[in-house]
């Protein structure tokens, strides 16, 4: 019998080795995987590469990483907040790297890398600062810059409702990374807010299709 | 020639002249037509939802977080965390709303499906560039930088929408304007504002001028005719 | 009010002129637009590229139009069918041009029309015929081909459910290349099974949203 | 050499030695493993959802008109018209199955999360090189076709799955065979056969010879080697 559910974030998260690339869903608060972001910096992982749409706000999520020094470089589009955070300490005394990308540019890399796609021609960023060191091509009179996928070691989402094949459904807007994220890491790590029995999501519903997902663990809280 | 009985207040002092930011949330959602797609960025361009809950047109709003018809919450029960604009405020959903992932989102913005995106704005140039993600100028390499820079889906949205309204509080900036003949700021698209919406009214850059097709009240034609002149601006009126 | 319901079959594909290039959902008999393609047909408008995954069989759907030679050229991953049919007469013939398209290139290359993308590269298809013309590139130590964007003039499209915004769903495999085409073309025609009030679909199971879709009429029959 | 007392039957008169189609369908879905995902292609591939009603090992079946989670339908009531495998024959879902559209099926191919491909064949090479999209030689061009191509989802799932199984119904034509040193045939993919499951036996592509794994009932390691030395493809046997 299949059986994805791991029983703790602690487990799902403790092979996550130095130097991990790892992509984590979430858009501000909605959609983050703050358990098993906690439980990552428990196990005191370093050099890690994370790729988030934000930096993470307050003192939880991949704030813990960074303010612990963990993340050696973010790939995001939007590391700012409201609060004053640790990203904006360790970026400004240059102890983390960024790597800035328009958040349409930074989803499509992604789905490309789950997808079999290894690069892409976008009109996004032409003419701006974004289209450094990127080829610019011309279609349809157009000019057009070449965008790499992206794929990773880990990913860490959060969804809703799981079962044990890691079929899994999103609420509302923490949908955002999601479903793109899971497909594109080795290993896919989902923190269900539920787990219900197979069968239980109706077919059509399912976002994620288990294909997709490793390591299914229920968040408890 | 600047009338001598206006005084400029430096930005952030005084209350900016002409209209509100409630006001030119309003003036842009008149231009707004039923039926339109039409993507609200962070900040000010998301009072349009206050604006359109006045109104009875059928305009559907996308963020760019993976929504169709968003709403104004407007102090309404209970927030859900999960239910949120792009600014992360909370909003509501409209019957006939819908959820979806970040990659269709911005598919749905890069294939152009989108009428309008509404954008703020650092600085617009008579040529319709957009500059509203780096408040800070190009660095010498080696110099450390003073502040982080955020992008979200601006780019986006200006390379791909059908058209682009900024919305702007404040054209002035000390003696300064915000529309500006060459802009120093990292752009974030280029010829892609359609139209700016600000306190002193309704502007459309056309490539070497700014054409006032509407004064806010309370601003005269003089006015900004001398203000733009001191900051070598052209404007053109249309009538 | 918005309201993207059309009367009948026939005013909604009026406008269809000679010459455009048309998304046809289905695999198979599952999501093809019946009622629409035979509407097409009594137009008796010629010279039309369909882009589609099959050629049909029997006598109605696609093969209606290719029996009254209104199809220029298809676009098609799998032109054969169990029924001798018009498709493979015309061709034999060589009345009818096509493009034969792996099926997984065609749907990206829709998808990719669709979501604002020129081109893109992928593995499938290196080292065979269907490599021919096309531009191989290395990317991490492997070839890859260079796939075009599909974009066109008109979109019919099969759904189960839709509202007057066009918001859609579809019925298991029928859904097949519907969402994807619906993005991809200028006007989008949506036949339906059943039309329900503005609100009945929940959002987090609309799999179309109505932004895609300019033309919904609902399937009569 | 030709043992003497085996007679060869030209293709399609007499059966095939061996093992029958479900035979082979059978051994197939043996070296299936629980939680794997295996796409089913057109025709033979499709009979191991037969085989799989027999099996109590989780393996789940994709279709690439958006199927994960099919099974059989053996003869159940209704059958759904819209619910459809590779081969357009009706089938049922099982219980954790899903729906999705073609550009997620395969996007899902592309990127290499579907653990086997089974897929039909003309030929396959030593080399592993697959032909089974068409049965007609590159023609000199100007030479009117004499059949339909047609190519559906096999160029990417050659390309793309981490395993390919060949189902074959039969090894032999005529006197020829369909596991071939090369192929004229256009090619389906290079390189990407893992395993041929066939009338005669289990064969993996080595890149010079057929390592046989398997000899099918009835079929004799003399009968193989001749057949195959008689047409210059090397064999070899695993013991």
């Amino acid at each position: 019998m299949i059986d994805k559910q791991w029983s703790s974030f602690a487990d799902a998260v403790a092979d996550v080795f130095p130097g991990a690339r790892i992509l984590v869903s979430g858009f501000g608060d909605a959609g983050l995987p703050f358990g098993l972001l906690h439980a990552l910096a428990t196990t005191g992982v370093s050099g890690l590469t994370v790729v988030s749409n934000n930096a993470g706000t307050g003192d939880d999520g991949i704030e813990e990483l960074i303010r612990n020094r963990q993340v050696a470089k973010l790939i995001c589009s939007y590391p700012r907040s409201v609060d004053p955070n640790w990203f904006e300490k360790r970026y400004l005394e240059g102890s983390i790297e960024l790597e800035l990308v328009p958040q349409g540019t930074l989803s499509e890399r992604i789905r490309a890398g789950g997808a079999g796609i290894a690069a892409f021609y976008v009109r996004t960023g032409v003419g701006t600062d974004f289209a450094a060191g990127k080829e610019t091509r011309e279609f349809h009179g157009h000019d057009w810059l070449l965008e790499q996928a992206i794929v990773a070691d880990f990913a860490l989402v959060r969804a809703y409702r799981c079962d044990r094949w890691g079929n899994a459904t999103y609420r509302k807007s923490a949908r955002n990374f999601g479903p793109t994220m899971v497909a594109a890491a080795k290993v896919s790590i989902v923190e269900a807010e539920e787990i219900v029995p197979l069968g239980t999501l109706d077919p059509e519903e399912i976002v994620t299709p288990g294909i997709y997902v490793d390591r299914v663990v229920v968040d408890a809280a | 020639m600047l009338p001598e009985n206006v005084s400029i207040a430096p930005a952030g002092v005084a209350e900016p002249l002409g209209w509100s930011p409630l006001q030119i949330a309003i003036r842009a959602y008149e231009d707004l037509a039923e039926g339109q797609y039409v993507n609200l960025g962070i900040g000010l361009p998301t009072m349009i939802l206050a604006a359109a809950q006045r109104g009875s047109k059928e305009v559907i709003f996308h963020s760019e977080n993976g929504i169709l018809g968003l709403r104004d919450i407007h102090g309404e029960g209970e927030r859900d965390p999960d239910l949120i604009d792009a600014g992360k405020n909370p909003v509501a959903l409209v019957a006939g709303g819908s959820f979806f992932s970040h990659a269709e989102s911005f598919a749905m913005i890069r294939g152009g499906h989108l009428d309008v995106a509404v954008l703020g704005a650092y600085e617009v140039t008579v040529a319709g560039h957009l500059a509203n993600w780096s408040s800070e100028q190009a660095r010498p390499s080696g110099i450390a930088p003073t502040s982080v820079p955020a992008v979200g889906g601006a780019v986006d949205l200006a390379a791909n929408a059908r058209s682009v309204f900024v919305l702007m509080k404040n054209v002035e900036r000390g003696d300064g304007l915000r529309l500006t003949s060459e802009s120093a700021l990292p752009l974030t698209g280029r010829r892609c504002v359609t139209r700016v919406y600000a306190n002193l009214g309704v502007f459309r850059p056309t490539g070497s001028a700014f054409l006032v097709e509407e004064l806010a009240d309370g601003v005269t034609r003089d006015y900004l005719v001398a203000r733009f002149a001191a900051n070598r601006v052209l404007v053109e009126f249309a009538n």
